[in-house]
């Protein structure tokens, strides 16, 4: 009944692999990327590597020799410039990132956006453990513990846990399509329930005395540039490391199709 | 109408073969009352706090054998591969959710009425005061519970790592839900009335319609293919 | 009509555990797919009876085009594999209940007594389908699957595990099944077992169908030397 | 520990953090991309 010559049509999909199609499900030969091997780097990421990582240096500069010396906290409060904007960088786009490709991929099915996904949530949590091991830091000599139940502190370390979960739960299952579809139904609930948490770990901790709150801190106007350059510096790093990421995991799933039709032939 | 009915007849179906081998709800009960005696090695008898500690001591037995009796409830429907047969049935996926959510919910609300009893003997409560107020947390707190609980034991049920993932996956979602059951119960354990932890109360509420509407959107990703 | 498939492609990650398939099926005939191991046959049955979606191609049973209208679908499609879809904690009744209320089974009682008695398990219908042995489990789920008189029947493998007093009574239900007015596609690597009373025989090697044959125009007796065959022309081909 | 103690410690996290992923994500880059290589040969020689 069909007997369409099996070779041919092999060597098609390999063509398409090795031209780099955007999405692998679907075995369709949908070639989108422009680079034909996906091995070389455009040269808009090198530019983009190259000011985020200049950028993390001049923030560097600015936060430890440029910036005044905080009058209370003294030299200790120079952690802030970056446990702020890793904080931030987690909690803000790298989290929302996760959510919102979970989304996009039980829509469309395209394994690239789980991707994406799964490389935010990498970044989100490397970023939340600078901010849970800088805090601490930060916290000890100024306010005589590393550790204090703040609403803040405490939301992190439940977020922590989410996506170190999230992160687990990818790294369990291996095909792809049933990764994408589990880790994204646990992505959405889980970015779902982080409002709900902050709001419960600040009703609970306002119920007892709040030892020391995070506020109260006076930025001079050179200390705001400062931390407003850290945090664009830092943003542009997890930008730059997002697509970096992302590019190698296309690259991985490209290589694996590439091995499987090798066994085909 | 018809939607919920035929959710009951999962659940009734889950319960006939639960009254028949007990268990999943055994297991859980046992757990349980051991959790709450570890734990009760770890008080110092006569301790001033000891009043703060409690409820955290109640809703730790409740969340890990909890957890133990959701991991179960997809297991059951892996033998003879049932869960396809459950599939292949002409109903929408959030009738089979439904389903499953009911039988959970009624195996967990056991569970917890039972280890409350145990607590309240072990610590001296007088459960008949509290009873109602109590009664009315441990049913918002198990809708929470097991509406999440549900769909991440779906989502955990064919992974080999399936046991230790769902709590790793369950437990910091849970937060929200344990620290308002533990504080509301607290509250009213101390005698205060339940108006007194309304607060916590309206938290349980918002967490269970939330996360049951997202279950029941989500719950076909979890187990189409 | 009752199936049609164009082009289908089913993927499990990057393998392809069908690659490129074309079939069709008149209303009321009974199809035998045979074909080894990794051929993609329950993967295929798997596609039409709705378990799984398609990647790539057009699907239709039933009239219903398939991931689209899968639900509509489920009510006429009846499946047996070699999992037998029961619940090992209840008896054979509370099972029949079950998946009878789950697709609305009117006269619900009545129907699973004539179905019970249809599959010689009357006797029995009060006890554990646990302790059961495989050919009885085998036939309580023929019962379980005919109990909303499905239109479309799948069966994968219906043999895997019988005896042989299993399998003749499988097959004499079986054969009570192919009325003419009930679509059936079955999958076996079995020959005998497999020519006995179907309409149409196709072969399915890695994922395709490369023979598709009316079983009257098969010589049955060298049927077994036509499918080694295709299937070791095909290892052949692709190894 | 003194102030500059910690401040000293803090930033060393950061950039071991960082160094380490960013080591990590370039050892994973360069492995990709001689496989991309080997597969291209074993195709192009297949063919």
């Amino acid at each position: 009944m069909t007997t369409v010559s099996r070779g041919s049509s092999v060597e098609h999909d390999t063509q398409a692999a090795v031209a780099g199609g955007g999405s692998s499900g679907g075995g369709a030969t949908t070639a989108t990327a422009v680079h034909p091997t996906g091995a070389e780097r455009p040269l808009w990421l090198d530019v983009l590597g190259v000011a985020a990582i200049a950028s993390v240096l001049v923030a560097l500069y600015g936060a430890i020799i440029w910036a005044p010396t905080e009058a209370v906290m003294g030299h200790v409060q120079r952690i802030f410039y970056f446990h702020m904007p890793s904080a931030w960088v987690a909690l803000g786009p790298a989290f929302t990132i996760v959510f919102i490709c979970s989304i996009v991929y039980l829509v469309k099915k395209d394994l690239r956006y789980d991707r994406i996904a799964g490389a935010s949530a990498e970044l989100g949590v490397l970023f939340t453990t600078i901010t849970l091991l800088t805090g601490p830091l930060w916290a000890k000599p100024i306010w005589g513990a590393y550790w204090t139940w703040d609403p803040r502190l405490t939301t992190t370390l439940v977020l922590w846990f989410i996506y170190v979960a999230y992160l687990m739960l990818r790294s369990s299952i291996t095909e792809g399509h049933r990764r994408a579809r589990l880790s994204a139904v646990f992505g959405i609930v889980g970015w779902i329930d982080v409002p709900i948490v902050f709001m419960s770990i600040r009703w609970w901790r306002t119920i007892h005395p709040t030892l020391v709150t995070g506020e109260g801190m006076n930025l001079d106007s050179s200390m705001q540039a400062v931390l407003v350059f850290a945090l664009g510096a830092i943003s542009l790093l997890y930008v730059y490391l997002l697509v970096v990421r992302v590019r190698q995991l296309d690259m991985g799933s490209r290589i694996d199709r590439l091995r499987q039709q090798s066994h085909l032939r | 109408m018809g939607f919920l009915s035929q959710a009951w007849v999962i659940a009734r179906k889950d319960i006939i073969g639960e009254l028949r081998t007990r268990e999943t709800v055994l297991s859980m009960l046992l757990f349980g009352f051991l959790v709450i005696l570890i734990f009760n090695f770890g008080i110092e008898p006569g301790l001033r706090e000891e009043n703060l500690v409690k409820p955290g001591v109640l809703w730790a037995a409740f969340t890990f054998a909890g957890i133990l009796g959701l991991n179960r409830s997809f297991i059951a429907e892996k033998e003879n591969d049932c869960l396809q047969g459950l599939l292949l049935c002409p109903v929408d996926r959030s009738v089979i959710y439904l389903g499953k959510f009911f039988g959970n919910f009624i195996f967990t609300l056991s569970m917890g009425l039972v280890v409350f009893l145990f607590f309240s003997v072990l610590y001296n409560v007088n459960l008949v005061q509290v009873a109602l107020p109590l009664g009315a947390i441990l049913v918002l707190t198990t809708i929470g519970f097991t509406a999440v609980g549900t769909l991440f034991s779906a989502v955990s049920v064919g992974l080999k790592t399936r046991d230790v993932i769902l709590s790793i996956l369950l437990i910091p979602v849970m937060v929200p839900v344990v620290l308002a059951a533990a504080k509301s119960s607290g509250r009213v354990l101390d005698g205060d009335s339940l108006a007194g932890a309304g607060l916590w109360l309206a938290l349980l509420v918002v967490y269970d319609v939330i996360f049951l509407t997202v279950a029941i959107m989500l719950f076909d990703y979890a187990v189409e293919e | 009509m009752a199936i049609r498939v164009k082009g289908l492609w089913k993927y499990f990650d990057h393998f392809p555990a069908i690659r490129g398939l074309d079939v069709e099926l008149e209303l009321g005939r009974f199809l035998t797919v045979f074909g080894p191991n990794g051929a993609g046959k329950t993967t295929l049955i798997r596609v039409l009876s709705t378990q799984i979606q398609p990647s790539q191609g057009e699907v239709e049973v039933g009239g219903c085009v398939l991931p689209g209208q899968a639900y509509r679908l489920r009510r006429h499609v009846g499946v047996i594999s070699h999992n037998t879809y029961l619940y090992p904690n209840l008896t054979a009744r509370e099972n029949l209940t079950f998946f009878g209320r789950m697709y609305r089974v009117p006269d619900l009682g009545d129907r699973i007594k004539t179905l019970l008695e249809e599959v010689g398990l009357s006797g029995r219908r009060d006890d554990l389908v646990r302790t059961y042995s495989r050919g009885m489990q085998q036939r309580l789920s023929i019962a379980r699957a005919l109990l909303h008189d499905p239109d479309i029947m799948f069966l994968d493998e219906p043999y895997t595990g019988l005896d042989q007093h299993a399998s003749r009574m499988l097959r004499d239900v079986l054969k009570t099944l192919h009325t003419g007015e009930r679509t059936l596609v079955m999958t076996t690597h079995n020959i005998e077992q497999g020519l006995e009373m179907c309409d149409e025989v196709a072969i399915q090697v890695r994922g395709r169908l490369v023979f598709r044959e009316n079983v009257g125009a098969i010589d049955r007796a060298g049927f077994e030397q036509t499918y080694f065959d295709h299937v070791g022309k095909d290892f052949r081909w692709d190894s | 520990m003194n102030e500059l103690g910690f401040l000293f410690a803090g930033y060393a996290v950061v950039w071991v953090a960082l160094g380490g992923y960013m080591l990590a994500v370039g050892r994973r880059q360069s492995t990709l991309r001689r496989e991309i290589a080997r597969l291209e040969q074993e195709f192009r020689t297949g063919e």
